[in-house]
């Protein structure tokens, strides 16, 4: 079990879920995936490929810890930063590519900004930008379940600067008075863009804000899968037992930039990631399984070049899908277009066929 | 057919909707065991229970946006906030999340939550307690917004807005909440969106008002039909969907028009209206539309009632408009 | 000095701060002027001499014992119950009253629903209905009070309700990061209008929620002067001498309705209401009062009939002063009128003129 | 006098006031070490020390809540919110505090905070960091709303805003912010409130704009020159307070006008303008008044480039509205 706030945080000690060689070699190829996929798209922006792109690397002990201990019928609802959870879920890459691109066959239709997909047959809600508005929706979905009395429970997913959004008090709230079968996962990864996690609040943990909503809270390692699948396998256990909410903080470090338009080095140093890359949670994990021989030379490099050929296919037929019908504008404001959606999209359907808007 | 008030009508229509449809629950500050502030939920506890009629802490945030999860998993909630006034704390749950869901996840996750709040001045309310904000949900795509002036619409209105496909702002005129009062058919009563009301015919001007404008707007029509000057009166019921076609239709009938709301003047609802006949009925148009409207300050307490718009100012625009052209 | 949030609520122990005879017995008088005031406006209003009215019965200790532990230097960021506040500050009922009425005399010129009053010459900062917002100013004049560097703390005041508010949450993680000289007064009166204190918040204390921003929170019982003026005290020492804010919880009772808008029996029982009024902190004060001396029938007397006084005249002044000149509605949206205001007050003065806007 | 870019412009803007007053302070995310991610506050840290350029946690409630603590008791906080798309956790305490503090506390405290927000599409930032919301603002009462279209105009615009006795929402064209390029005095430049600029003169219509709309509106203006055509073309530059009188004037020449921006239309700033319009410029309006703006849906990723509106597209309008009439 992982430690309760008030302590610092550790390695878990005594983990009570343990998890079976299998299990490990797909959470280890899952990490990999992710971590190959931030380095193909950092390189995809920087030739302009994608417009933007939100790594997620050094949090992926953290992310698939997490995902393996949830189960499909759970609903997730992430923030931006979560390509392991649904690379965990068995989103095919390409799907992430076409959101990345917001091609025709992107699912949210060139709507938003990479990394904010959506899939709704792998439980993964909606992403948005604005910071924490996800968490009470967490609770709300929570409360339906409760009213469904189904075995479900929804885990939220948000950063460390996150916990000082209206949402994370008002959802930290909401699920403390009904009790409802929430995961509340909190990713510190110590940066909200350029504020330090200790200038984003004075408390000595994150975890221990739920003291503020009687419940309780817990630290983990997120660079160990251990700690966190235990942590959230058994604060998933709680849920279904009726016994509420709980926060899990999983301590881990951003490796590379905030986002593609950020430059880490104006507000931290090499240093600082260099110690923290120490920590490197996939290292860790290999490390781990090829000392319990779990894992071969061959088998790493089988899956490596997995991989890769994954991803290399997988952009190749995302830029190479039709573009997006711009008349798709007009659908999804409404369920209906109204009068006056039907009268703008006749307008602009006009001006396309004159030439005056441009696809 | 029964007779009540507006705001029984809102209360008629809301017992109606949990009986239909055990997804739908209520939610909100106050709304369970008091009944709400104006008892709009009044009984609904006793019926069905702490499950589906539940009593919030005081967040608004926390009130949209576990209501947005629910409407996400598939329950119909119907949201209450206490007086409109107090919306602006979920205003980023309405604005970033409700209205754009559908949009965002590309048609995946409709997102159908009602929100009702009492809105606009009459109660001495002072600046809190008093506000018509509706041009802000206007402006924001993905929302519909639906205004009442009579028990019937109440009702009608509100079942319609549960059984709709997307978000739904309903916002009740807590002025004429027990003053307005009529014939609500019983059951499953629907007014249906985007169909204006013509609450009096009339062949010189048009006079376009909605929600507690209704009464003095009436009361205006009857005054100017003494002179011989024949207003027609429609409440627009629904500002969106707009029947512009309706709004089109009674100023090419007429030539004139005057725009009554209680909000603020700049950038309110009656800008929208003024601006579309300004552009699809301007050849009709034989004189410069004239909007009545609150003053474009923040609402007062004391002054309340020189503040709102009443039936004199409005026979007064109607009476200049139709001196002009 | 007040126990800890973690521990159940007491009558401080050892109290460290001492309040003379003299500073009691004019604590009392305040009080007393607060509930006969409060009974006095229940009255006006239910005769429709003002149009509505927000009774504090029940927390008189609560709030003089806090004003009394504050200098007028302070700045004092107000919910609309704090009566007692703005009394001990030496505003004449007069003013309040004029307030009520909105009034030619009124300061805030008849622009807010009684309660709502505001007085810069005593530093008693504008109350508004929206609940919470005063917090996080509070905290914002207190950064600028640091910025000045000068010796002075703010104090806000708010309810149970309050502590699930956007701006609760906000004002205490700033507080905290920044150390601000901040009093968070929280009159736990046990309602937030029907909804009882234990479903407003899953946590066992109020006070406990300084924990999720680092800074601490004590329990006070608010029926007691000396307890609720030793811990504001204290909080106010520590605040000047750099060591941040605190949170302090006071226990108390409602007595009456939410506001003249409320009816109570919806939702509690008389036997509840009874219960806490034996607790009354007026009573106990005047025991405490009469055991020491301190109070004498004759000063009772003279006392209780110095307050009436003081009501009636006041009353009848405030009642008897000219109407609000509508003109002024077109004062202080903003500094200087813009080209509209003065436009739509040249129409407003027309139309008042021809008697279509009927004052 | 130096050539510079908008965003270093707004840049230019705050040192200047910092260096003039001590009570002037900036507050926001990022803002300091990081210099602001779009880099207008960059240098200011080194320069005034953490105690006046404040890295704040994150919570739009907070910065805008504390900033209107600092106003009243004294300073002149310039607050930023990162994009105006993330401002709605404020909006609480911008429309009932901030707005309304110097009315509902009869004068006696004024609320004097800047919020400074980058604004508008054309950066692929999809739904959340695109929008053009100011018509919310423009509708409440006791706020006023600039925005600047070229680089003087940011730096004198801000610095009026900042000067001002009142609150001030200053919208920042970011899709401009390094593209809008030229020519900015010294030193203490100010350009007052309530003056639109007159960017090219004309005969034949009246197009109004501001903002990233300006190149795109002079664009089209070029274009229908060589075809005879010759268009106004207005910079509104202050919303609120709006000079009316510059806009009634331009038609009463003109007597056709095109009205652009990039917010959504229903209930949009244009809506407004198209209002006052029509009702004081009535007579001397020769065609309906046609708004070129965003679509009624929210923001779009992938096809932000056929949502915005374009050169060819208020050239259209400007067209249609000249064969009307
Ligand atoms: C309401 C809101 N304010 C500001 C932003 C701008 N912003 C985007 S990400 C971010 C930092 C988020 O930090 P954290 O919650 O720790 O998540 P991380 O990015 O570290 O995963 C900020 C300030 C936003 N998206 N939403
Ligand atoms: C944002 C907001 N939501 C709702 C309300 C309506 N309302 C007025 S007072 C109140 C309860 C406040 O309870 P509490 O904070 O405990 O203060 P108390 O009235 O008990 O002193 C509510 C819900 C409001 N004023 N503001
Ligand atoms: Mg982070
Ligand atoms: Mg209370």
């Amino acid at each position: 079990m992982a430690k309760a706030a008030q302590s610092a945080p550790t390695v878990a000690p005594g983990v009570s879920h343990a998890l079976s060689n299998d299990r490990l070699l797909s959470m280890y190829r899952v990490m990999v995936l992710a971590r190959a996929i931030d380095e193909r798209c950092l390189s995809l922006q920087r030739q302009g490929r994608i417009g933007f792109y939100v790594p997620a690397s050094g949090q992926e002990a953290a992310q698939i810890g997490c995902a393996a201990a949830l189960r499909d019928e759970d609903w997730i609802f992430p923030a931006y930063r979560e390509i392991g959870i649904a690379l965990w879920r068995k989103v095919p890459f390409r799907a992430l590519m076409d959101q990345f691109i917001g091609n025709s066959t992107d699912r949210v239709k060139g709507r938003q900004m990479p990394n904010h997909y959506s899939f709704r047959d792998h439980n993964f809600v909606s992403a948005s930008s604005p910071i924490g508005t996800q968490i009470t929706q967490a609770v709300g979905a929570a409360m339906a379940i409760q009213r469904r009395h189904v075995p479900q429970v929804t885990a939220t997913f948000f950063g460390d600067g996150a916990t000082s959004s209206n949402d994370f008090h008002a959802g930290m709230n909401f699920a403390g008075v009904y009790r409802t079968p929430t995961i509340f996962f909190c990713q510190n990864n110590q940066w909200a863009i350029s504020l330090p996690r200790n200038r984003q609040t004075h408390s000595a943990t994150l975890a221990q804000k739920a003291e503020a909503y009687g419940f309780s809270g817990v630290v983990v390692d997120g660079t160990d899968v251990h700690a966190v699948y235990d942590a959230v396998a058994t604060a998933r256990e709680r849920a279904l037992a009726g016994e509420g909410p709980t926060l899990i903080e999983a301590q881990v470090y951003r490796f590379g930039p905030h986002s593609t338009s950020d430059d880490p080095h104006r507000y931290r140093s090499d240093a600082d990631v260099a110690e923290w890359k120490r920590k490197d949670p996939i290292l860790r994990l290999r490390e781990e399984l090829r000392t319990s021989g779990a894992l071969s030379d061959e088998t790493e490099s089988q899956l490596q070049e997995a991989v890769k050929r994954e991803i290399s296919e997988s952009i190749e037929a995302a830029e190479g899908a039709p573009a997006l019908d711009p008349m798709t504008l007009f659908d999804d404001t409404f369920a209906q277009r109204t009068p006056r959606l039907e009268e703008e999209r006749a307008e602009f359907q006009r001006l396309l066929r004159e030439g005056v808007i441009r696809p | 057919m029964s007779e009540m008030t507006l705001v029984q009508a809102v209360n008629r229509g809301l017992f109606e909707a949990m009986k239909q449809d055990p997804d739908v629950l209520v939610l909100g500050e106050d709304v369970g065991v008091d009944g709400g502030v104006f008892r709009a939920t009044d009984g609904l506890i006793k019926e069905y229970g702490a499950e589906r009629v539940i009593d919030t802490p005081l967040s608004e945030t926390g009130i949209i946006g576990t209501a947005v999860g629910m409407a996400l998993y598939g329950l119909k909630p119907v949201a209450e906030i206490q007086f409109l006034d107090f919306i602006y704390p979920a205003f980023d749950q309405i604005v970033s999340e409700l209205a754009k869901f559908r949009f965002r996840s590309g048609g995946q996750y409709p997102c159908h939550v009602v929100i009702r709040a009492p809105y606009g001045g009459g109660i001495k309310g002072g600046v809190y307690h008093s506000q018509s904000t509706e041009a802000y949900f206007c402006h924001t795509a993905g929302l519909k917004v639906a205004i009442p002036s009579t028990p019937a619409d109440a009702k009608g209105l509100l079942l319609t807005a549960i059984h709709d496909e997307d978000p739904v702002m309903f916002f009740e005129p807590k002025r004429i909440y027990r003053t307005a009062t009529g014939e609500v058919p019983d059951g499953d009563y629907r007014v249906p969106f985007g169909q204006a009301r013509t609450v009096r015919e009339g062949e010189h001007l048009s006079i376009f008002a909605y929600g507690a404008m209704i009464p003095p707007a009436s009361e205006a029509a009857a005054a100017l039909a003494k002179d011989g000057i024949s207003a027609e009166v429609i409440d627009l019921r629904t500002l969106v969907p707009l029947d512009e076609a309706a709004a089109v239709a009674s100023v090419e009938k007429t030539g004139r028009a005057v725009v009554v709301h209680e909000a603020a003047r700049f950038c309110g609802f009656g800008a929208e209206l003024s601006a579309i006949l300004a552009e699809k009925a301007f050849y009709s148009l034989k004189a410069p539309i004239l909007r009545v409207t609150g003053y474009d300050t923040p609402f007062p307490y004391a002054l309340e009632n020189v503040y709102l718009p009443n039936a004199a100012r409005i026979e007064a625009a109607a009476r200049a408009v139709m001196q002009e052209g």
